[in-house]
């Protein structure tokens, strides 16, 4: 198969599958599940498989794929192609997006069996899997804008995917208005990036090579707002608000969207303008700073959470500030290997809690899921897998990939956000095992439906990859080489630490990580105290974010909004207008003895206009002669 | 010399049809006398080695259009008390054509003062239809799809535009 | 030769013009700008033939086909015309939508 | 009462596409066609001034003619105007007279027929009481130059023979 | 010589669209009479002398010409009412211009042209002026002043404005199946052999034959698509007001329009002027044997005529004995073939060329004819279609068939071409 071909079909299939499955679900009322599932798992599956020839390719080979479908602008010079292409990143990108989303489908199809928009489920999923390679194959900004726009538009579908709750439709309106400002951000960037330098071509080697002709400050901003758009795809502060209530939707799409793909986007594209950010260093740093503060922020409160959807959601976006801070001081390749090992515990993590919530009859809250361990033992391993790998125990491999940014950070030397990042890790570990001991390890016992098979294969393929998916990154310390690091090939920052230090970090961290284990046993495990915490904490109601959000913004906008429509609006602009137009409605009175709405006499006129025009023409020519 | 006779015919058979076309009072006369200057400059293309336009005006503009028009006329049963009272027409044609002299004037002076050189080597094959198609398929495509969407509309609207309200 | 045909469509043009102004007859206004157009298409031809480029002769056939469809709407809507007012007259029609 | 559905042919696709029926029908010309090319002696045509026709009867609307009595072979009509007034087309002018040989008392002076107006329906035969007019000439072929030679009257009526064998009227 | 063939179109053009109206006009007659089991007109003659009844056509003529002119009183546009069928027949007779009616020859490096007009606009030339005949019809019918002529002219103006579209679509597929709208050049492809079968459009293009001939039917208002002059509902038609020649001159518009249309369809779909498997070239190389073939058959069927006349000639007038005129006549003629024939045959004449574009021309009338004897055959078969079955058959059937044809060739072709 040529490339261009291989790249293509990676990119339609599931374009393809989707349209299927929308024209059937249009067309035909009545049509079998296993017709949807097939053509799901078809499109995602070949996808999948390419996906993975590819990165095989581009691993073992150094091959870069490219695809150029068609010239989408072409004025003077300055051409836009509507191209794809696979480098190293891109590779590594699809290598796991494509798989996870696959193992997803896979579980989904037993999660959603039954569901009476079944088809339409997998429609979203097949279209959204579509903008997610569109967003990690293109080749210029504007193609990844587009698939940016893409994921934005179906996670809103699918977060409001049960929307005859209005509760639901109101977590994807907020989902997608946060995200819009966060576009808005990288919409911006991608204008000033094109006026400075689009006229060499955008896409982004021309844009890279020729990235010295801005001037810095200007450089900063652009950075700054491609860090908003990021900061909206992944749920940073301040606006990560919308991810924990994007939990509304069906937990293959929280697998899928919020832990594994979507939210890795903001990740991906600074990655991807890295070249920016080596250049403007106060805006890495910036980052650093946000990513810190969000993984603590996240952290903490998801220690007091109860819901088991929203835990986890708060410990992708505690994870997610981990990728940040590794993105900040130019540690690329550890942020994406995190994101890499992240992607599979993460979704383990997700299909395990859907697991659970469909095994005990849509039951959430882990006050009342108590005593699982002997009802449902697979999802019990798997899910102590999937904790014990993100609380970075060794030899797991969130271990060797949060390891690598911790080493990092510490050899940046700015400590305070390393501090604030060991911390952030210790909570991690509290409020995972907190949850784990909680449902657990108690003296309950539930009755549980038994799981399908479906959805328990990709959730133990997941705990295998989860658990060994760091050696592909092993360190040097333990005589790794570095492979995915020798692959991606960015710009990273030379890690300059001793082994020794090294081998001090780790220990100091696992020995604290296992302290925090067993206080947290200690606190949870066999006794009720989950019940006696208090909800009115500041910290239960999530430091009153929301709260805040509503008051600053939208109630104040809205007062400010009613005062000029009634006080200003009214004397100033209608009356204004009101004049005006009555002084036009005279002065038509006037003209209407003219224009009588005969076309003859309209001819006349400009006849008439012509004929003078042409005179006086004629006139100076003939002067000019 | 022969081409120059011709032509000269032609261009009276033209000019006199026209001006009988926006002269007469009964719309049958003028679109009869249309259809004679229409086919006259029919024969004005095909003296211009235009082989391909002469047919094309013959087979569209008279053998269509007009005939759509006559067809129009017969099918609307004009009597005359339906045509318009233009008692001041010929005021009318004088105070256009008083306007409308200035303009002719000037454009055919500034045509004879002008150094047009006439090109006598004609491509072979020039205005047969296969040149003409190969240029109307290779530059003009665009244009050409615009038509055919422009046909299509027209048709439509034509169509919804002659239906019967229904009451 | 080219100078003389650029006058006949002048003339023709001035023609066109004439009738469309002068005459209250929608028909002979129609068929007025249908001359206008033939005099445009003229003088094209006539300049394609002088420089040997038919790209004038295509721009004649786009504008040809123009014309029709033009004369198709412009059928419809002497029936329709002619069905709510029982007259031809240009002067009739100087309001914009229906009459009632 | 009974409702009796009727099959309706013309449906199935081979007879909605006409084809096959125009060529049947094509057919069965074209047979005619030849079968008379190749021999016209089947034909059943009248060489028409040469042959005529051979199946003239008395009840075959022909040119009228006036009976004459069987007694004195004198004019059977008495001028009762049945006839003029039952002509749909007014074609018959008489103009009566009185009869002074004590046969009867009254006989036609004028009696015209106008041929060109005469539409042949009989209907003076029918009205007629004594039998007097008749159109049983067998004469279905009329010539003149003029338009006054369609005008027959009474001599020439009374002149013409009827191809029956009842010569006179029947009436008694 | 030279002017001679530059001419012979031109005067074989009015040939056709003149003198073939009284033999058509005849042949309509007798083969309607033979039927309907009559025997049709035989007995007009001149010396006793009928030519099996072509002799009433022609008396029928000189009764048209010599019949009195005279308008009726209540038309005013008296000028559009003697003008409409001048304009009918005019255009019905620039029709013929086109078609080509032998191949070209090539005499010492001098093409002739065996059309008329000898442009590449061929088909387009065709559908320009039978457009164009439509106004002799709309303008009579109109200038007539009588409901039933107005009637009858916009029933034509419709069908035909209708079924243009769809004869213009068909001939779309036609063209590009032949890759040109040259009709000479449509003959000489149709020479070709396709699977052992003669390439003739109405062989490969099946369909689009088919719409063409049911259109050129409509387009020339003949049977069974004449609701324009439907004698039961609108008397005469179009032509109800009109006598002695103006009808005259309808009459023979119509017949020769039915005769171009045949011309053309023998031109388009049936070979032209070409015998199956034989082209040009090959006639000219063997133009001997072709000859003597010829002679041979000439004999041949003047006896078998002579022996069907004997025994067919039922009525016998007087004045000179016909079948004996037509023995001698006969015997004289096939004579005085042979020895010219043999003359050139023996290699004295060696203007093969011309005897082969005589060949040619005599095989376009034959082909013709027999197309005539369809049309005539088909409007004593059918009933008359009724006026709204007309519209339907052609907006609703033809057309979107002519389409579908197109799009079909249009893939065969770009098939077959890529093919190759």
């Amino acid at each position: 198969m040529k490339e261009e071909m291989t790249l293509n079909l990676l990119l339609l299939c599931p374009l393809i599958s989707a349209s299927f499955i929308f024209l059937l679900n249009i067309v035909f009322k009545n049509i079998r599940q296993s017709i949807y599932s097939f053509l799901a798992l078809a499109g995602s599956g070949t996808s999948a498989i390419l996906a993975l020839y590819v990165s095989y390719e581009s691993y073992f080979n150094h091959k870069i794929f490219n695809s150029l479908l068609f010239t989408w602008l072409d004025i003077g010079d300055f051409n836009i192609n509507i191209a794809l292409k696979a480098d190293a990143l891109g590779a590594f990108m699809v290598l796991f997006v494509a798989p996870v989303s696959f193992l997803i489908h896979v579980y989904a199809v037993a999660y959603m069996d039954g569901d009476k928009s079944y088809g339409r489920f997998f429609a979203y999923f097949n279209l959204f899997i579509f903008f997610m390679f569109m967003l990690v194959l293109g080749s210029n900004p504007i193609i990844m804008f587009l698939g940016w726009e893409g994921v934005g538009l179906t996670s809103y579908a699918l977060i409001s995917f049960y929307f005859h709750d209005i509760q639901n439709t109101y977590a994807g309106n907020k989902a997608f208005i946060l995200n819009r400002i966060g576009d808005f951000g990288f919409l911006s960037a991608l204008m000033i990036l094109f006026v400075e330098v689009g006229s060499y071509g955008f896409s982004f080697t021309d844009i890279f090579l020729h990235i010295n002709n801005i001037n810095p400050s200007t450089l900063d901003l652009i950075a700054i707002l491609l860090f908003v758009g990021a900061m909206g795809k992944s749920a940073q502060i301040p606006l990560y608000v919308w991810l924990p209530d994007a939990m509304a939707g069906p937990t293959p799409v929280s697998a899928l969207i919020h832990a594994a793909t979507m939210v890795t986007a903001g990740v991906y594209m600074v990655a991807r303008f890295a070249p920016i950010y080596n250049m403007s260093l106060d805006v890495s740093l910036f980052i650093s700073y946000i990513g810190a503060i969000s993984a603590l922020f996240a952290a903490v409160i998801a220690s007091r959470q109860y819901d088991i959807k929203k835990i986890l959601a708060y410990s992708t976006m505690s994870q997610l500030g981990f990728m940040f801070m590794a993105l900040g001081i130019h540690a690329y390749t550890s942020a994406l290997f995190h994101m890499f090992t992240h992607a599979f515990f993460k979704a383990l993590l997700f299909m395990s809690a859907g697991a659970i919530i469909v095994a005990f009859s849509h039951k959430q809250d882990i006050r009342e899921l108590r005593g699982l361990r002997y009802s449902a033992p697979v999802i019990f391993i798997m899910m102590l897998t999937a904790t014990i790998t993100i609380s970075a125990i060794p030899p797991f491999s969130a271990f060797i990939s949060k390891d690598s940014i911790m080493s990092f950070l510490f050899a940046s030397g700015h400590y305070d956000i390393f501090i604030l990042a060991f911390i952030a890790s210790l909570f991690t570990a509290y409020y995972m095992f907190r949850m784990i001991f909680v449902m657990f390890f108690s003296n309950y016992f539930l009755e549980a439906k038994k799981s399908s098979w479906f959805m328990l294969y990709p959730m133990i393929i997941l705990s295998l990859f989860s658990i060994f998916a760091g050696l592909l990154n092993l360190p040097e310390l333990f005589t790794g080489n570095l492979n995915i690091s020798t692959w991606l090939n960015l710009e990273d920052k030379p890690l300059e630490i001793s082994h020794t230090v090294e081998i001090i970090l780790m220990l100091i961290n696992t020995i604290a990580i296992l302290a925090v284990i067993f206080y947290t046993y200690k606190k949870y495990a066999y006794t009720d105290k989950i019940l006696d915490e208090s909800e009115v904490n500041i910290i239960a109601n999530k430091f009153y974010i929301d709260e805040i959000y509503d008051y600053v913004f939208v109630k104040s906008l809205k007062h400010f909004a009613v005062y000029i429509d009634t006080k200003i609006s009214y004397k100033l602009i209608d009356r204004s207008i009101n004049i005006l137009a009555l002084s036009y409605a005279k002065a038509g009175r006037l003209f209407s003895y003219i224009e009588n709405g005969n076309i003859r006499f309209y001819a006349l006129y400009m006849l008439v206009g012509l004929m003078f025009g042409f005179v006086y023409l004629y006139v100076l020519l003939r002067l000019s002669l | 010399m022969q081409n120059e006779i011709i032509f000269i015919l032609l261009a009276i058979i033209t000019i006199v049809s026209s001006s009988v076309m926006i002269y007469a009072h009964r719309p049958i006369d003028s679109a009869l006398s249309f259809m004679v200057s229409l086919v006259s400059i029919a024969a004005l293309f095909a003296l211009l080695n235009a082989s391909f336009l002469f047919i094309v005006q013959i087979i569209i503009y008279a053998g269509a259009i007009l005939s759509l028009i006559i067809f129009i006329i017969m099918f609307l049963n004009i009597k005359d008390e339906n045509l318009p009272d233009e008692t001041h027409k010929n005021k009318w044609l004088m105070f256009t054509s008083i306007i409308i002299l200035p303009f002719t004037y000037i454009l055919i002076d500034l045509i004879l003062r002008s150094d047009i050189q006439t090109n006598s080597k004609l491509p072979e094959n020039f205005g047969s239809i296969k040149d003409v198609g190969l240029t109307l398929f290779s530059k003009w495509v665009l244009p050409f799809e615009l038509v055919s969407i422009l046909l299509l509309v027209a048709l439509i609207g034509s169509v919804s535009l002659a239906k019967r309200e229904e009451k | 030769m080219i100078k003389s045909y650029m006058i006949l469509s002048i003339i023709l043009f001035s023609i066109g013009t004439v009738g469309l102004i002068s005459r209250r007859n929608i028909i002979v206004i129609y068929m007025s700008i249908e001359l206008l157009l033939n005099a445009v298409n003229l003088s094209l031809i006539a300049i394609s033939s002088d420089l040997g480029d038919s790209s004038a002769q295509v721009m004649s056939l786009i504008i040809i086909a123009i014309a029709a469809s033009e004369a198709a709407l412009f059928m419809s809507l002497f029936v329709v015309l002619f069905r709510n007012r029982a007259s031809l007259d240009a002067n009739l029609f100087d309001i914009l939508g229906s009459s009632k | 009462m009974g409702v009796k559905v009727v099959k309706r042919y013309g449906d199935t696709f081979k007879e909605k596409i006409y084809i096959s029926a125009i060529f049947g029908g094509m057919k069965t010309t074209f047979k005619h066609f030849i079968k008379n090319l190749s021999d016209a002696s089947n034909i059943h045509t009248l060489s028409y001034p040469e042959e005529l026709p051979k199946d003239i009867t008395p009840q075959y609307h022909g040119v009228h003619r006036l009976t004459h009595r069987k007694d004195d072979n004198s004019i059977a009509c008495v001028a009762c105007f049945m006839c003029a007034t039952a002509c749909p087309a007014e074609c018959i002018e008489i103009v009566a007279q009185e009869r002074d040989d004590d046969v009867d008392e009254k006989m036609p002076a004028i009696f015209n027929i106008d041929l060109l107006e005469c539409i042949f329906c009989a209907y003076c035969v029918e009205a007629c009481p004594c039998d007097a007019i008749r159109m049983d000439t067998g004469i279905f072929s009329l010539i003149g130059n003029k338009r006054e030679d369609f005008v027959y009257n009474k001599e020439k009526l009374l002149s013409l023979k009827g191809i029956s064998q009842e010569e006179y009227s029947l009436a008694k | 010589m030279n002017t001679f063939l530059i001419l012979l179109p031109l005067i074989l053009t009015i040939l056709f669209s003149l003198i073939t109206v009284p033999v058509l006009v005849w042949m309509e007659r007798r083969v309607a009479a033979l039927i309907q089991d009559r025997l049709g007109p035989n007995r007009c003659n001149i010396k006793g002398i009928r030519l099996g009844g072509l002799v009433q056509s022609v008396a029928d003529m000189m009764k048209l010409v010599q019949k009195e002119e005279f308008l009726p009183s209540h038309i005013k546009n008296k000028f559009y009412h003697i003008i409409a069928p001048s304009i009918a027949f005019m255009s019905a007779f620039l029709t013929f211009m086109v078609i080509p009616y032998a191949d070209n020859i090539k005499i010492e490096s001098t093409t002739y042209y065996m059309q008329a007009l000898p442009i590449d606009l061929g088909v387009l030339w065709f559908l320009a002026f039978a457009g164009l005949g439509v106004y002799g019809i709309i303008l009579g019918g109109w200038a007539s002043h009588s409901k039933y002529s107005l009637i009858g002219s916009i029933r034509a103006a419709a069908q035909v404005i209708g079924y243009e579209v769809a004869m213009g679509l068909s001939l779309v597929s036609i063209l590009i199946t032949y890759g040109t709208i040259s009709l000479n050049e449509m003959v000489i492809y149709q020479t070709q052999n396709f699977f052992y079968i003669p390439a003739w459009g109405i062989f490969i293009q099946p369909l689009a034959s088919l719409i063409f001939v049911v259109t050129a039917f409509a387009e020339t208002n003949r049977a069974p698509f004449d609701a324009a002059e439907g004698e039961s509902e609108i008397v005469a038609g179009y032509h109800t007001e009109y006598g002695a020649m103006k009808f005259g001159l309808y009459f023979v518009a119509e017949y020769i329009a039915m005769a171009a249309s045949g011309a053309l369809i023998v031109t388009m779909l049936l070979g032209g002027y070409q015998l199956p498997y034989l082209n040009t070239q090959d006639l000219i190389n063997n133009f001997d044997l072709i000859l003597w073939i010829l002679i041979i058959l000439t004999i041949v069927m003047s006896f078998l005529f002579i022996g069907w006349i004997r025994s067919h000639n039922i009525l016998v007038l007087n004045g000179l004995n016909e079948t004996k005129l037509y023995t001698s006549f006969i015997l004289i003629f096939s004579t005085f073939f042979v020895i010219l024939m043999s003359y050139y045959s023996f290699g004295y004449g060696g203007a093969n060329d011309i005897g082969v574009m005589i060949l040619q021309f005599v095989i376009f009338t034959l082909k013709l004819f027999v197309l005539h004897f369809v049309f005539i055959w088909v409007r004593w078969t059918l009933p008359r279609f009724r006026y709204d079955q007309t519209q339907k058959l052609g907006w609703n059937i033809l057309l979107p068939l002519s389409l579908f044809n197109i799009f079909i060739t249009a893939i065969v072709v770009v098939g077959v071409n890529y093919g190759s």
